[in-house]
Protein backbone atom coordinates (compact mmCIF):
# COMPACT_ATOMS: atom_id res chain seq x y z
CA UNK A 1 0.00 0.00 0.00
CA UNK A 2 0.88 3.72 -0.12
CA UNK A 3 -0.06 6.09 2.27
CA UNK A 4 -1.14 9.31 1.88
CA UNK A 5 -1.75 12.28 3.65
CA UNK A 6 -3.03 15.76 3.64
CA UNK A 7 -2.35 18.66 5.65
CA UNK A 8 -3.46 22.13 6.35
CA UNK A 9 -5.94 23.66 4.54
CA UNK A 10 -5.96 21.27 2.08
CA UNK A 11 -7.00 18.40 4.51
CA UNK A 12 -9.77 21.03 5.66
CA UNK A 13 -10.90 21.63 1.68
CA UNK A 14 -11.02 17.86 0.97
CA UNK A 15 -12.21 16.92 4.63
CA UNK A 16 -9.62 14.06 4.79
CA UNK A 17 -6.51 13.84 6.50
CA UNK A 18 -5.35 10.37 5.28
CA UNK A 19 -5.78 7.98 2.34
CA UNK A 20 -4.38 4.63 1.17
CA UNK A 21 -3.73 3.36 -2.17
CA UNK A 22 -2.78 -0.28 -3.77
CA UNK A 23 0.96 0.15 -4.93
CA UNK A 24 -0.21 -0.61 -8.59
CA UNK A 25 -2.64 1.91 -8.73
CA UNK A 26 -0.06 4.52 -9.48
CA UNK A 27 3.36 4.49 -9.84
CA UNK A 28 4.63 8.37 -9.64
CA UNK A 29 3.20 11.33 -7.53
CA UNK A 30 1.40 12.83 -10.32
CA UNK A 31 0.03 9.70 -10.83
CA UNK A 32 -1.39 9.10 -7.02
CA UNK A 33 -2.90 13.01 -7.61
CA UNK A 34 -4.34 11.95 -10.41
CA UNK A 35 -5.90 8.53 -8.80
CA UNK A 36 -7.16 10.08 -5.91
CA UNK A 37 -9.36 12.48 -8.19
CA UNK A 38 -10.27 9.86 -10.46
CA UNK A 39 -11.71 8.38 -7.34
CA UNK A 40 -13.13 11.11 -5.75
CA UNK A 41 -14.44 13.53 -8.36
CA UNK A 42 -15.38 16.42 -5.89
CA UNK A 43 -11.83 16.83 -5.54
CA UNK A 44 -10.66 17.47 -8.45
CA UNK A 45 -10.27 21.18 -8.42
CA UNK A 46 -8.79 21.05 -4.96
CA UNK A 47 -5.80 19.32 -6.62
CA UNK A 48 -5.74 21.28 -9.73
CA UNK A 49 -3.80 24.03 -7.58
CA UNK A 50 -0.44 24.66 -8.84
CA UNK A 51 0.79 25.29 -5.54
CA UNK A 52 -0.16 22.46 -3.65
CA UNK A 53 3.50 20.74 -2.58
CA UNK A 54 4.38 16.72 -2.42
CA UNK A 55 7.00 14.86 -0.32
CA UNK A 56 7.80 11.24 -0.43
CA UNK A 57 9.40 9.68 3.04
CA UNK A 58 9.70 13.26 3.95
CA UNK A 59 11.38 14.34 1.13
CA UNK A 60 9.89 17.46 -0.66
CA UNK A 61 9.93 15.83 -4.69
CA UNK A 62 8.04 17.35 -8.08
CA UNK A 63 5.25 14.92 -9.74
CA UNK A 64 7.57 12.21 -11.63
CA UNK A 65 8.87 11.21 -8.36
CA UNK A 66 8.29 7.23 -8.28
CA UNK A 67 6.56 6.02 -5.84
CA UNK A 68 6.37 2.31 -4.49
CA UNK A 69 4.68 0.31 -1.87
CA UNK A 70 5.05 1.32 1.62
CA UNK A 71 6.18 5.10 0.96
CA UNK A 72 4.38 7.68 2.19
CA UNK A 73 3.36 10.20 0.20
CA UNK A 74 2.38 13.88 1.31
CA UNK A 75 -0.06 17.01 -0.31
CA UNK A 76 0.21 20.23 1.56
CA UNK A 77 0.06 23.75 0.51
CA UNK A 78 2.87 26.26 0.62
CA UNK A 79 4.46 26.40 4.14
CA UNK A 80 4.27 29.41 6.55
CA UNK A 81 5.78 28.56 9.67
CA UNK A 82 8.65 30.74 11.25
CA UNK B 1 28.90 21.68 14.79
CA UNK B 2 26.87 20.69 17.57
CA UNK B 3 22.79 20.96 16.97
CA UNK B 4 19.58 20.53 18.61
CA UNK B 5 16.51 21.37 16.86
CA UNK B 6 12.92 20.54 18.69
CA UNK B 7 9.77 21.18 17.85
CA UNK B 8 7.46 21.38 21.16
CA UNK B 9 4.09 23.08 22.35
CA UNK B 10 5.40 24.51 24.92
CA UNK B 11 7.47 27.19 25.68
CA UNK B 12 10.78 27.87 26.25
CA UNK B 13 13.40 30.22 28.31
CA UNK B 14 15.63 32.24 26.23
CA UNK B 15 18.29 32.79 28.81
CA UNK B 16 18.44 28.91 29.44
CA UNK B 17 19.18 28.35 25.56
CA UNK B 18 21.47 31.33 25.33
CA UNK B 19 22.91 29.67 28.06
CA UNK B 20 23.34 25.80 26.67
CA UNK B 21 24.93 27.73 23.94
CA UNK B 22 27.79 29.21 25.59
CA UNK B 23 28.55 26.45 28.20
CA UNK B 24 31.87 25.39 28.07
CA UNK B 25 32.27 27.14 25.07
CA UNK B 26 35.26 29.74 25.40
CA UNK B 27 35.81 29.65 21.72
CA UNK B 28 32.95 31.20 20.27
CA UNK B 29 32.43 34.78 20.34
CA UNK B 30 29.90 35.41 18.68
CA UNK B 31 26.38 34.07 19.46
CA UNK B 32 23.06 35.40 17.38
CA UNK B 33 19.95 34.97 18.00
CA UNK B 34 16.41 35.17 16.07
CA UNK B 35 13.13 35.44 18.04
CA UNK B 36 9.78 35.13 15.80
CA UNK B 37 7.09 36.15 17.81
CA UNK B 38 3.27 36.43 17.22
CA UNK B 39 2.26 39.62 15.86
CA UNK B 40 -0.86 41.60 16.83
CA UNK B 41 -1.48 42.33 13.07
CA UNK B 42 -1.05 41.45 9.67
CA UNK B 43 -2.19 42.45 6.37
CA UNK B 44 -4.56 45.29 8.09
CA UNK B 45 -6.00 42.58 10.16
CA UNK B 46 -6.37 42.29 13.93
CA UNK B 47 -5.02 39.40 14.99
CA UNK B 48 -5.77 37.69 18.33
CA UNK B 49 -3.62 34.17 17.79
CA UNK B 50 -1.90 31.44 16.00
CA UNK B 51 -2.41 28.01 15.62
CA UNK B 52 0.39 26.45 14.08
CA UNK B 53 0.12 22.77 12.20
CA UNK B 54 3.33 20.93 11.09
CA UNK B 55 4.02 17.78 9.30
CA UNK B 56 6.35 15.52 11.99
CA UNK B 57 8.89 13.89 11.03
CA UNK B 58 9.41 15.42 7.88
CA UNK B 59 9.95 18.93 9.79
CA UNK B 60 12.84 17.72 11.75
CA UNK B 61 14.57 16.30 8.77
CA UNK B 62 13.86 19.29 6.54
CA UNK B 63 15.17 21.39 9.50
CA UNK B 64 18.52 18.64 9.83
CA UNK B 65 19.12 19.68 5.76
CA UNK B 66 19.05 22.78 6.31
CA UNK B 67 21.38 23.51 9.17
CA UNK B 68 23.72 20.92 7.56
CA UNK B 69 23.84 23.38 4.58
CA UNK B 70 24.24 26.46 6.62
CA UNK B 71 27.05 24.54 8.54
CA UNK B 72 29.13 23.65 4.79
CA UNK B 73 28.76 27.56 4.11
CA UNK B 74 29.94 28.85 7.53
CA UNK B 75 32.38 28.02 10.22
CA UNK B 76 30.03 27.38 13.02
CA UNK B 77 30.43 26.58 16.65
CA UNK B 78 26.52 25.40 17.76
CA UNK B 79 23.06 25.39 16.63
CA UNK B 80 19.74 25.18 18.31
CA UNK B 81 16.08 25.49 16.49
CA UNK B 82 12.86 25.51 18.41
CA UNK B 83 9.51 25.75 17.01
CA UNK B 84 6.37 26.15 18.69
CA UNK B 85 3.52 24.48 17.19
CA UNK B 86 -0.30 24.17 18.65
CA UNK B 87 -2.49 27.22 19.92
CA UNK B 88 -0.09 30.33 20.35
CA UNK B 89 -1.31 33.50 21.84
CA UNK B 90 -0.63 37.24 21.39
CA UNK B 91 3.79 37.83 21.73
CA UNK B 92 3.89 34.21 22.22
CA UNK B 93 7.53 33.17 21.01
CA UNK B 94 7.04 31.36 17.74
CA UNK B 95 10.65 30.09 16.57
CA UNK B 96 13.65 30.44 18.13
CA UNK B 97 17.21 30.17 16.15
CA UNK B 98 20.22 29.82 18.18
CA UNK B 99 23.96 30.11 16.53
CA UNK B 100 27.35 30.37 17.53
CA UNK B 101 31.16 30.84 15.90
CA UNK B 102 34.17 32.04 16.15
CA UNK B 103 33.37 35.21 13.95
CA UNK B 104 30.22 37.04 13.89
CA UNK B 105 29.72 36.88 10.28
CA UNK B 106 29.21 33.44 10.31
CA UNK B 107 26.63 33.32 12.84
CA UNK B 108 24.58 36.45 11.30
CA UNK B 109 24.56 34.51 8.13
CA UNK B 110 23.74 31.36 9.41
CA UNK B 111 21.18 32.65 11.64
CA UNK B 112 19.55 34.22 8.72
CA UNK B 113 19.99 31.87 6.30
CA UNK B 114 18.55 29.00 8.59
CA UNK B 115 15.27 31.28 9.46
CA UNK B 116 14.74 32.82 5.27
CA UNK B 117 15.36 28.43 4.31
CA UNK B 118 13.14 27.29 7.90
CA UNK B 119 10.43 29.84 6.36
CA UNK B 120 10.23 28.10 2.57
CA UNK B 121 11.26 24.67 3.26
CA UNK B 122 9.82 23.19 6.64
CA UNK B 123 6.59 21.84 6.91
CA UNK B 124 4.67 24.04 8.90
CA UNK B 125 1.36 26.16 8.70
CA UNK B 126 -0.06 28.95 10.36
CA UNK B 127 -3.91 29.36 10.81
CA UNK B 128 -4.56 33.25 11.77
CA UNK B 129 -7.45 33.80 14.64
CA UNK B 130 -8.90 37.15 13.05
CA UNK B 131 -11.58 39.59 14.07
CA UNK B 132 -13.03 37.84 10.45
CA UNK B 133 -12.60 34.31 11.67
CA UNK B 134 -9.84 31.56 11.42
CA UNK B 135 -7.74 31.60 7.82
CA UNK B 136 -4.89 29.59 6.79
CA UNK B 137 -2.06 31.88 5.91
CA UNK B 138 -0.55 32.58 2.64
CA UNK B 139 2.81 31.93 1.31
CA UNK B 140 4.71 35.33 0.58
CA UNK B 141 6.47 35.51 -2.55
CA UNK B 142 8.58 37.67 -0.79
CA UNK B 143 9.92 34.98 1.23
CA UNK B 144 10.86 32.47 -1.99
CA UNK B 145 12.65 35.68 -2.66
CA UNK B 146 14.22 35.99 0.03
CA UNK B 147 15.38 32.46 0.05
CA UNK B 148 16.44 32.62 -3.18
CA UNK B 149 19.33 35.33 -2.84
CA UNK B 150 21.51 32.75 -0.61
CA UNK B 151 22.04 30.70 -4.16
CA UNK B 152 23.67 33.97 -5.73
CA UNK B 153 25.33 35.67 -2.70
CA UNK B 154 29.24 35.05 -2.03
CA UNK C 1 12.25 53.73 17.32
CA UNK C 2 13.00 53.87 21.07
CA UNK C 3 16.82 53.13 21.51
CA UNK C 4 18.73 52.86 24.84
CA UNK C 5 22.44 52.40 25.43
CA UNK C 6 24.49 51.64 28.17
CA UNK C 7 28.22 51.55 28.71
CA UNK C 8 28.88 49.84 31.85
CA UNK C 9 31.48 47.89 34.22
CA UNK C 10 28.76 45.77 35.32
CA UNK C 11 27.44 42.49 33.84
CA UNK C 12 24.03 42.36 32.74
CA UNK C 13 21.60 39.71 31.95
CA UNK C 14 20.60 38.97 28.51
CA UNK C 15 16.90 37.51 29.14
CA UNK C 16 16.21 41.10 31.28
CA UNK C 17 17.05 42.92 27.98
CA UNK C 18 15.43 40.61 25.90
CA UNK C 19 12.44 41.07 27.66
CA UNK C 20 12.55 45.18 27.66
CA UNK C 21 12.69 44.66 23.96
CA UNK C 22 9.04 42.52 23.57
CA UNK C 23 7.53 44.55 26.59
CA UNK C 24 4.12 45.97 25.39
CA UNK C 25 5.93 45.48 21.66
CA UNK C 26 2.98 43.37 20.29
CA UNK C 27 3.76 44.78 16.67
CA UNK C 28 7.39 43.30 15.99
CA UNK C 29 7.71 39.73 15.34
CA UNK C 30 11.18 39.95 14.30
CA UNK C 31 13.73 39.82 17.79
CA UNK C 32 17.72 39.61 16.37
CA UNK C 33 20.15 39.82 19.34
CA UNK C 34 23.90 39.92 19.07
CA UNK C 35 26.17 38.91 21.92
CA UNK C 36 29.89 39.00 21.29
CA UNK C 37 31.77 37.31 24.45
CA UNK C 38 35.68 37.06 25.38
CA UNK C 39 37.47 34.27 23.58
CA UNK C 40 39.90 31.42 24.90
CA UNK C 41 41.69 31.80 22.44
CA UNK C 42 42.97 35.11 20.13
CA UNK C 43 45.86 34.61 16.74
CA UNK C 44 46.93 30.82 18.42
CA UNK C 45 47.81 33.00 21.47
CA UNK C 46 45.95 31.67 24.82
CA UNK C 47 43.84 34.79 26.75
CA UNK C 48 43.11 35.20 30.38
CA UNK C 49 40.97 38.08 30.09
CA UNK C 50 40.64 41.66 28.49
CA UNK C 51 40.82 44.98 29.73
CA UNK C 52 38.42 47.30 27.58
CA UNK C 53 39.14 51.24 27.72
CA UNK C 54 36.72 53.87 26.06
CA UNK C 55 36.36 57.17 25.50
CA UNK C 56 33.36 58.52 27.51
CA UNK C 57 31.24 60.93 25.56
CA UNK C 58 32.30 60.23 22.34
CA UNK C 59 31.62 56.35 23.00
CA UNK C 60 28.22 57.31 23.64
CA UNK C 61 27.43 59.63 20.73
CA UNK C 62 29.32 57.86 18.34
CA UNK C 63 26.78 54.77 19.01
CA UNK C 64 23.67 57.32 18.62
CA UNK C 65 24.62 57.94 15.86
CA UNK C 66 25.27 54.41 13.65
CA UNK C 67 21.22 53.78 15.09
CA UNK C 68 20.54 56.52 13.26
CA UNK C 69 22.09 55.50 10.56
CA UNK C 70 20.36 52.03 10.96
CA UNK C 71 17.01 53.48 11.30
CA UNK C 72 16.97 55.66 8.65
CA UNK C 73 17.92 52.45 6.49
CA UNK C 74 15.72 50.03 7.81
CA UNK C 75 12.21 49.97 9.49
CA UNK C 76 12.98 49.17 13.19
CA UNK C 77 11.15 48.99 16.60
CA UNK C 78 13.12 48.84 19.37
CA UNK C 79 17.22 48.96 19.78
CA UNK C 80 19.66 48.37 22.88
CA UNK C 81 23.40 48.54 22.89
CA UNK C 82 25.58 47.69 26.31
CA UNK C 83 28.80 47.51 26.36
CA UNK C 84 31.18 46.61 28.62
CA UNK C 85 34.62 48.34 29.74
CA UNK C 86 36.66 47.39 32.25
CA UNK C 87 37.82 44.11 33.54
CA UNK C 88 36.66 40.81 31.13
CA UNK C 89 37.23 37.40 31.96
CA UNK C 90 37.09 34.44 29.48
CA UNK C 91 33.83 33.88 28.68
CA UNK C 92 31.84 37.01 29.88
CA UNK C 93 29.40 39.05 27.57
CA UNK C 94 31.32 42.13 26.03
CA UNK C 95 28.65 43.93 24.11
CA UNK C 96 24.61 43.47 23.29
CA UNK C 97 22.77 44.28 20.19
CA UNK C 98 19.25 43.81 20.20
CA UNK C 99 16.89 44.88 17.85
CA UNK C 100 13.41 44.56 16.94
CA UNK C 101 11.40 44.98 13.71
CA UNK C 102 8.25 43.67 12.23
CA UNK C 103 10.17 42.32 9.43
CA UNK C 104 13.01 39.91 10.26
CA UNK C 105 15.02 41.24 7.37
CA UNK C 106 15.46 44.14 9.13
CA UNK C 107 15.88 43.36 12.41
CA UNK C 108 19.03 40.97 11.11
CA UNK C 109 20.58 43.78 8.91
CA UNK C 110 20.25 46.65 11.31
CA UNK C 111 21.94 44.11 14.25
CA UNK C 112 24.72 43.08 11.85
CA UNK C 113 25.21 46.88 10.41
CA UNK C 114 25.63 48.09 14.27
CA UNK C 115 27.85 45.74 15.49
CA UNK C 116 30.03 46.31 12.22
CA UNK C 117 30.14 50.26 12.94
CA UNK C 118 30.59 49.84 15.98
CA UNK C 119 33.62 47.49 15.87
CA UNK C 120 35.57 50.36 13.54
CA UNK C 121 34.15 53.35 14.84
CA UNK C 122 32.88 53.15 18.44
CA UNK C 123 36.14 54.48 20.56
CA UNK C 124 36.79 51.48 22.64
CA UNK C 125 39.94 49.36 22.74
CA UNK C 126 40.80 46.14 24.01
CA UNK C 127 44.00 45.32 25.62
CA UNK C 128 44.57 41.63 26.03
CA UNK C 129 46.15 39.35 28.79
CA UNK C 130 47.97 36.78 27.14
CA UNK C 131 50.30 34.23 28.48
CA UNK C 132 52.80 36.12 26.69
CA UNK C 133 51.69 39.34 28.80
CA UNK C 134 49.30 42.27 27.79
CA UNK C 135 48.97 43.69 24.58
CA UNK C 136 46.59 46.17 23.17
CA UNK C 137 45.03 44.57 19.95
CA UNK C 138 45.73 46.01 16.55
CA UNK C 139 42.54 47.05 14.44
CA UNK C 140 41.33 44.00 11.48
CA UNK C 141 41.86 44.76 8.37
CA UNK C 142 38.64 42.84 7.93
CA UNK C 143 36.63 44.65 10.34
CA UNK C 144 37.06 47.87 8.16
CA UNK C 145 36.36 45.59 4.86
CA UNK C 146 33.08 44.58 6.18
CA UNK C 147 31.78 47.65 7.30
CA UNK C 148 32.82 49.35 3.99
CA UNK C 149 30.46 46.28 2.58
CA UNK C 150 27.18 48.33 3.75
CA UNK C 151 28.03 51.61 1.39
CA UNK C 152 27.57 49.43 -1.81
CA UNK C 153 24.85 46.86 -0.63
CA UNK C 154 21.20 47.09 -1.43
CA UNK D 1 42.39 76.50 26.05
CA UNK D 2 42.53 73.51 24.05
CA UNK D 3 42.44 70.48 25.56
CA UNK D 4 44.21 67.51 24.09
CA UNK D 5 43.73 63.85 25.66
CA UNK D 6 45.27 60.93 24.59
CA UNK D 7 43.95 56.75 24.63
CA UNK D 8 44.64 53.33 25.06
CA UNK D 9 48.24 52.43 23.15
CA UNK D 10 49.30 55.84 22.44
CA UNK D 11 48.64 57.02 26.03
CA UNK D 12 50.93 54.69 28.02
CA UNK D 13 53.48 55.20 24.30
CA UNK D 14 53.23 58.69 25.30
CA UNK D 15 53.05 58.12 29.08
CA UNK D 16 50.92 61.10 28.90
CA UNK D 17 46.85 61.39 29.71
CA UNK D 18 45.89 64.72 28.49
CA UNK D 19 47.54 67.89 27.24
CA UNK D 20 46.65 71.74 27.22
CA UNK D 21 47.87 74.19 24.33
CA UNK D 22 46.83 77.44 23.76
CA UNK D 23 44.14 78.16 21.03
CA UNK D 24 46.78 80.96 19.32
CA UNK D 25 49.50 77.62 19.18
CA UNK D 26 47.20 75.81 16.70
CA UNK D 27 44.63 76.17 14.19
CA UNK D 28 43.89 72.56 13.11
CA UNK D 29 44.33 69.37 14.35
CA UNK D 30 47.18 68.75 12.03
CA UNK D 31 48.94 71.97 13.52
CA UNK D 32 47.83 70.36 17.13
CA UNK D 33 50.09 67.27 16.36
CA UNK D 34 52.58 69.21 15.07
CA UNK D 35 53.15 71.35 17.96
CA UNK D 36 52.58 68.55 20.45
CA UNK D 37 56.14 67.69 18.76
CA UNK D 38 57.56 70.40 18.89
CA UNK D 39 57.10 71.08 22.35
CA UNK D 40 57.94 67.41 22.73
CA UNK D 41 60.52 65.93 20.52
CA UNK D 42 60.29 62.30 21.92
CA UNK D 43 57.04 62.08 21.18
CA UNK D 44 58.13 61.96 17.45
CA UNK D 45 58.05 58.42 16.38
CA UNK D 46 54.77 57.99 17.80
CA UNK D 47 52.56 60.60 16.06
CA UNK D 48 54.40 59.59 13.12
CA UNK D 49 51.90 56.62 13.15
CA UNK D 50 49.68 56.74 10.25
CA UNK D 51 46.92 55.04 11.77
CA UNK D 52 46.61 57.62 14.23
CA UNK D 53 43.15 58.75 15.04
CA UNK D 54 41.78 62.13 16.29
CA UNK D 55 38.78 63.25 16.85
CA UNK D 56 37.20 66.96 18.11
CA UNK D 57 34.39 67.36 20.89
CA UNK D 58 33.49 63.71 20.48
CA UNK D 59 32.88 63.82 16.13
CA UNK D 60 35.96 61.42 14.09
CA UNK D 61 37.79 64.23 12.11
CA UNK D 62 40.89 64.95 9.70
CA UNK D 63 43.96 66.57 10.30
CA UNK D 64 42.33 69.88 8.13
CA UNK D 65 39.71 69.92 10.61
CA UNK D 66 39.32 73.52 12.44
CA UNK D 67 40.53 73.73 16.43
CA UNK D 68 39.36 76.34 18.08
CA UNK D 69 39.63 77.60 22.46
CA UNK D 70 37.06 75.05 24.30
CA UNK D 71 37.59 72.41 22.08
CA UNK D 72 38.69 68.93 23.54
CA UNK D 73 40.70 67.44 20.74
CA UNK D 74 41.65 63.29 21.56
CA UNK D 75 44.44 61.53 20.16
CA UNK D 76 43.80 57.34 19.33
CA UNK D 77 44.88 54.13 17.70
CA UNK D 78 42.30 52.56 15.29
CA UNK D 79 39.59 51.38 17.86
CA UNK D 80 38.72 47.79 18.73
CA UNK D 81 35.42 47.18 20.62
CA UNK D 82 33.19 45.09 20.17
Amino acid sequence: MIKIIFFAALREQLGCGDYQLSATEASTVAEVKAKLVALNPQWQSTFENQSLLSAVNHDMVSGEHKVKAGDEVAFFPPVTGG
Amino acid sequence: MAKVISIQEQDYNLADEVALLEQDNDCDGAVVTFTGRVRNKNEGLKVSGLYLEHYPGMTEKSLEKIIAIANQRWSLGRVRVIHRIGQLAIGEQIVFVGVTSMHRKDAFAAAEFIMDYLKVQAPFWKKELTEQGEKWLDAKTSDNNKAKQWQSSE
